[in-house]
């Protein structure tokens, strides 16, 4: 291939007139697609405490508390700080106890904030 | 008159801490040195004390740009310590992925060889393509950077017809902006005088270095572990290796275009004939005693795991080669004799990613000294050691 | 050459410098060796099988003696070496005459498993930090790494 | 009212005030076109479309921490980026946007092209003190860089800006802009110059494919490693009134300079100088860094013996013309 004197300017040109095509974000937003993996959501009506998912969380961000001595009820904190969003633990459960959500602007000033509880 | 100079860990060149210690004469480079080990985190030695699901994402933090790569070649070789036989479906979508990350990390390093050119422009048009890719990742896995695909035994996901669909017809623009791209970077007189000539490295020396990937082919060695060792699905894929025989930063370009353009041939035959099935086979939680040796052609060249196990769910040593790492000794070649100004180009034409190549052991990490430094805390510290060091100022050779 | 001839060639004409050698796995060969005649061994295989890529030498702490293994390459498929050095005496010729690209790793086995190479070109640390206590080898199974209480920032 | 006058064209028009408006005006326009041919938005949100963007990044730099390194010259360090300001603002001086030859500039006289081509120059050496001074290994290959590459550049330009003037058979930047005013079709006799000098410009102004000296992914910031804050503030604006000043130069020798008055003349000035920023802009953008010896090959190869060409043209239209 040989050189050609300024090949490029002919998109650069065509380019002054177009949109451009940043997204602004902070003021408009892409939708997240459907599979996203977000913050993880805990419902504690399925769990059984099997403590599957302790073990199988890479950032060890899971606790699994039992609640009473009696019944089989669990809370679960999530240490939202640590976790790295892979969805392990929604792979890991037998009785499909979590998902994940769309949202992904999490970020806190205090890192205390994101000790999550779920009862 | 010689005198040394040192470039990084902090540079604006190196988008990673790395250190180049030079031997200067004028703007010519008479000897080079790299400093490592500013960015350990001791993956290694981490991998020892984590089970092997917990490794899976663990590995896939090796980098950010080539993650799957490291995720793939980990779970295929752990799938291969536990006599898994992977489900076929889910095979073809991992190399879809694979395929998938290596246009986007090809795309990414012609707009950083934009940007260290001082070609902007360029850059800001490569990334913005880019995006397409981007988009089409994040479809498939949800996240655009870590794509946690992987599982042992296939992969986490199916992708349906909406999406296969919608991947074809998106890849008729990438192989038309490609295509745009290769007459470009070939044709504007600027950007092809700062490539042509540029970090000469013979094909014996690429063989004696061991250097890996592009920098190896770009030097006229057919070498590629999608051929020569066929992992995945790639002994059903018909594709050809890329290779130039310039020898320099310009060949490094022009094979990593040529493999772009193959690259979307591979996709577009996965997806073609992609096979119905299951996408997963449930693995077993322990694993026999053995060790295996996987190889993975990442972008950046061969990615090495070697992986031994103990019976337990533990992994007993992981070992990580990245591409970079091996790429190293063939970059201190290049520099020799080189001019200041081709530094940031010889060093982004192996792709660095140095978090990939440094994965060791971490002392302190800031976290682990128990208090956190205030910045005046930290200027003081600086000032304090400042003050230790004599500053004579250098004699300086006028270069007339 | 497939793996089945390479192994063959092996046994045949190595038969002194190897005390065994088997196919491992699909295009894997391993060979075990003595130490002393690894450089010599390497060369052989280099000049006989184009093995010249050594893909990495990859150390492991086996408790009584360190094994360490190099992975090299041709287009047919991978042989692994595998030499042993015992606890007591850490040591390994080097290989850069052989094959210049190995020096990273060797720097990095000095660095990590305290084995010396000997006759290496370069004997600097690579990774390990500056400041790095002398005699403590990361990645010996004997080394543990405490891990320091995590401390939030910004008190209570 | 004899006094006011001097005192308004030193301050107000086209003097201090409005040289430093238009300039940071001058960037934003630059940065918005280099974005838009990018397919960016550019400077988005201080002002109406960003327009205070270059305003802002002053006043943030004036409001950070000046520092001067232990071993520079501080007394040098510190006096060069004023230095360099007050140069460039002089050489504004002699652009003819106010005054014609009814009423000449108080300081316009016979031979004004060449000091303002000399006084334009002035900045580069600054460049090489204050990287020479800063002590920094970067700031002194930068200042050595800055220095060659003006050996590449100011020939060619001098050149091709001295075509035009042969043309019109003056030295004094007025008489040709008012001769090319009475003879529009000779404009074109110096379209190569006109070529040449944009892209000397372009180089004296240190931009893509000429920004060597300061190529930050080499060399990080070059001459200005060591700079910041205030000092840094003034060394950024410099940049932005040399280019205005570039531009008036080269609008005012070829262009047929700015003619009709206070506001007319004001509105030329903005188109023709936008109209160069235009092709500055669209230069930067289509082109990659070269090496200095790169630049230097391609000054002494083409651009030296095109300008020698340029002005054997004029030489032989002024022949045959008398």
């Amino acid at each position: 291939m040989s050189l050609r004197i300024a090949p490029f300017l002919p998109e650069l040109l065509r380019s002054l007139f177009k949109k451009p095509v940043t997204v602004r974000y902070p003021f408009e937003k892409t939708p997240v697609p459907a599979g996203f993996r977000g913050n993880v959501v805990f419902d504690p009506a399925k769990c059984i405490g099997c403590n599957i998912c302790v073990g199988d969380c890479p950032a060890e961000a899971i606790e699994i508390i039992r609640v009473s001595e009696t019944e089989k009820k669990f809370k679960m904190i999530l240490h939202n700080d640590r976790c790295i969003h892979c969805a392990q633990c929604v792979d890991s459960c037998p009785t499909k106890t979590y998902r994940m959500d769309g949202e992904f602007e999490i970020a806190v000033l205090n890192r205390r904030q994101l000790k999550i509880e779920y009862k | 008159m010689e005198f040394k100079v040192q470039l990084g860990p902090q540079h604006p060149a190196l988008h990673e801490p790395i250190s180049i210690r030079m031997t200067l004469d004028g703007e010519v480079i008479r000897d080079a040195d790299l400093r490592l080990g500013y960015n350990h985190r001791g993956v290694e030695k981490l991998a020892e004390s984590r089970s092997f699901i917990q490794n899976l994402y663990l590995t896939e933090r090796i980098c950010g740009i080539c993650s799957f790569s490291h995720q793939t070649c980990y779970t295929q070789g752990v799938e291969k310590l536990m006599e898994l036989v992977p489900a076929r479906r889910g095979l073809y979508i991992r190399t879809l992925v694979c395929e998938l990350e290596r246009v986007h990390s090809h795309l990414l390093w012609l707009g950083v060889a934009g940007q260290e050119a001082g070609f902007e422009s360029f850059f800001m048009y490569t990334w913005r393509d880019r995006e397409v890719v981007m988009d089409i990742l994040d479809w498939i896995s949800g996240n655009r950077v870590h794509y946690s695909m992987n599982t042992f035994g296939g992969v986490r996901r199916d992708i349906d017809e909406m999406q296969r669909k919608k991947i074809l017809d998106t890849l008729d623009l990438l192989k038309q902006r490609t295509d745009y791209y290769l007459n470009l970077a070939a044709s504007e007189p600027t950007f092809v005088g700062r490539l042509a000539g540029v970090g000469k490295l013979s094909r014996q020396q690429a063989i004696d270095l061991c250097a890996v990937g592009p920098t190896l082919r770009a030097s006229g060695v057919p070498m590629d572990v999608r051929k020569d060792d066929p992992y995945a699905v790639y002994d059903e894929i018909p594709f050809e290796v890329s290779t130039a025989d310039s020898c320099d930063v310009l060949g490094r370009a022009v094979v990593r275009v040529k493999e772009l353009i193959q690259s979307y041939r591979i996709i577009e035959f996965l997806l073609k004939n992609l096979p119905e099935g299951p996408f997963k086979v449930k693995a077993p939680r322990k694993v026999k005693p053995n060790e295996v040796y996987s190889r993975y052609e990442a972008p950046r060249g061969e990615n090495v795991h070697y992986i031994k196990s103990n019976g337990s769910d533990k992994p007993e040593r992981l070992k990580v080669r990245a591409p970079t790492l091996a790429n190293y000794p063939a970059t201190i070649a290049m520099l020799k004799n080189g001019f200041i100004a081709d530094i940031p180009l010889i060093f982004a034409a192996i792709d660095p990613c140095i978090c990939c190549a440094e994965r060791l052991v971490q002392l302190d990490d800031g976290r682990g000294r128990g208090r956190v430094l205030r910045f005046s805390e930290l200027r003081a510290m600086a000032n304090e050691r400042a003050k230790k060091i004599d500053y004579t100022k250098r004699e300086i050779a006028w270069p007339f | 050459m497939n793996p089945e001839t390479m192994l063959e060639t092996i046994l045949r004409e190595a038969r002194d410098k190897i005390r065994e050698a088997a196919l491992s796995a699909p295009r894997r060969i391993e060979i075990r060796a003595p130490r002393e005649h690894l450089p010599e061994l390497l060369a052989w295989l280099k000049q006989a099988l184009g093995l010249a890529h050594l893909g990495t030498i990859s150390g492991v702490d086996l408790g009584e003696s360190f094994e360490v293994l190099y992975h090299l390459s041709n287009a047919d498929g991978t042989v692994t070496v595998r030499v042993q050095a015992p606890r007591s005496e850490p040591r390994i010729p080097s290989v850069c005459s052989v094959i210049p690209g190995a020096i990273l790793y060797e720097r990095e086995l000095q660095d990590m498993f305290g084995l010396v190479v000997e006759n290496i070109p370069d004997p600097r640390p690579l990774l390990l930090a500056d400041d790095w206590p002398a005699g403590e080898y990361p990645l010996r199974k004997d080394w543990t790494f405490v891990r320091p209480a995590e401390v939030i920032p910004g008190g209570e | 009212m004899a006094i006011l006058k001097p005192i308004l064209y030193l301050l107000v028009y086209p003097g201090l005030l409005f040289l430093l408006v238009y300039s940071t005006f001058v960037e934003w326009v630059d940065r918005k076109l280099y974005a838009r041919m990018q397919n960016r938005f550019g400077p988005l949100h201080t002002g109406r479309a960003g327009i205070l963007q270059p305003v802002a990044d002053i006043i943030k730099l004036f409001a950070k921490e000046d520092i001067v390194p232990e071993r520079a010259d501080k007394r040098m360090f510190s006096a060069l980026p004023v230095f360099a300001m007050a140069i460039v603002c002089t050489a504004a001086l002699y652009l003819p946007v106010w005054h014609y030859q009814a009423a000449p500039s108080p300081i316009s006289f016979p031979g004004d092209l060449i000091v303002v081509v000399y006084l334009l120059s002035l900045p580069t050496l600054i460049f090489f003190l204050a990287g020479w001074h800063s002590t920094n290994f970067f700031s002194e290959i930068g200042g050595v860089r800055v220095l060659t590459m003006l050996f590449g550049y100011e020939i060619p330009l001098l050149l091709a800006l001295l075509s035009p003037a042969v043309l019109a058979g003056s030295w004094r930047l007025v008489e040709i802009a008012v001769f090319y005013q009475n003879h529009p079709l000779l404009m074109l006799a110096n379209l190569l110059g006109f070529l040449i000098a944009v892209i000397c410009l372009q180089a004296k102004l240190e931009r893509v494919p000429f920004d060597i000296p300061h190529a930050e992914t080499e060399i990080v910031g070059g001459q200005f490693t060591e700079y910041s804050g205030r000092k840094l503030a003034f060394f950024r604006l410099l940049g932005d009134v040399e280019m205005v000043v570039g531009a008036g130069l080269i609008a005012a020798v070829f262009l047929g300079g700015f003619p009709g008055g206070l506001l007319p003349g004001l509105a030329w000035f903005v188109v023709k100088t936008l109209f160069i920023v235009f092709l500055l802009a669209a230069l930067r953008a289509a082109t990659s860094r070269i090496r200095i010896d790169q630049m230097i090959a391609f000054s002494w190869r083409w651009l030296a013996p095109l300008a020698v060409l340029q002005l054997f043209i004029a030489i032989i239209i002024k022949g045959s013309a008398s």
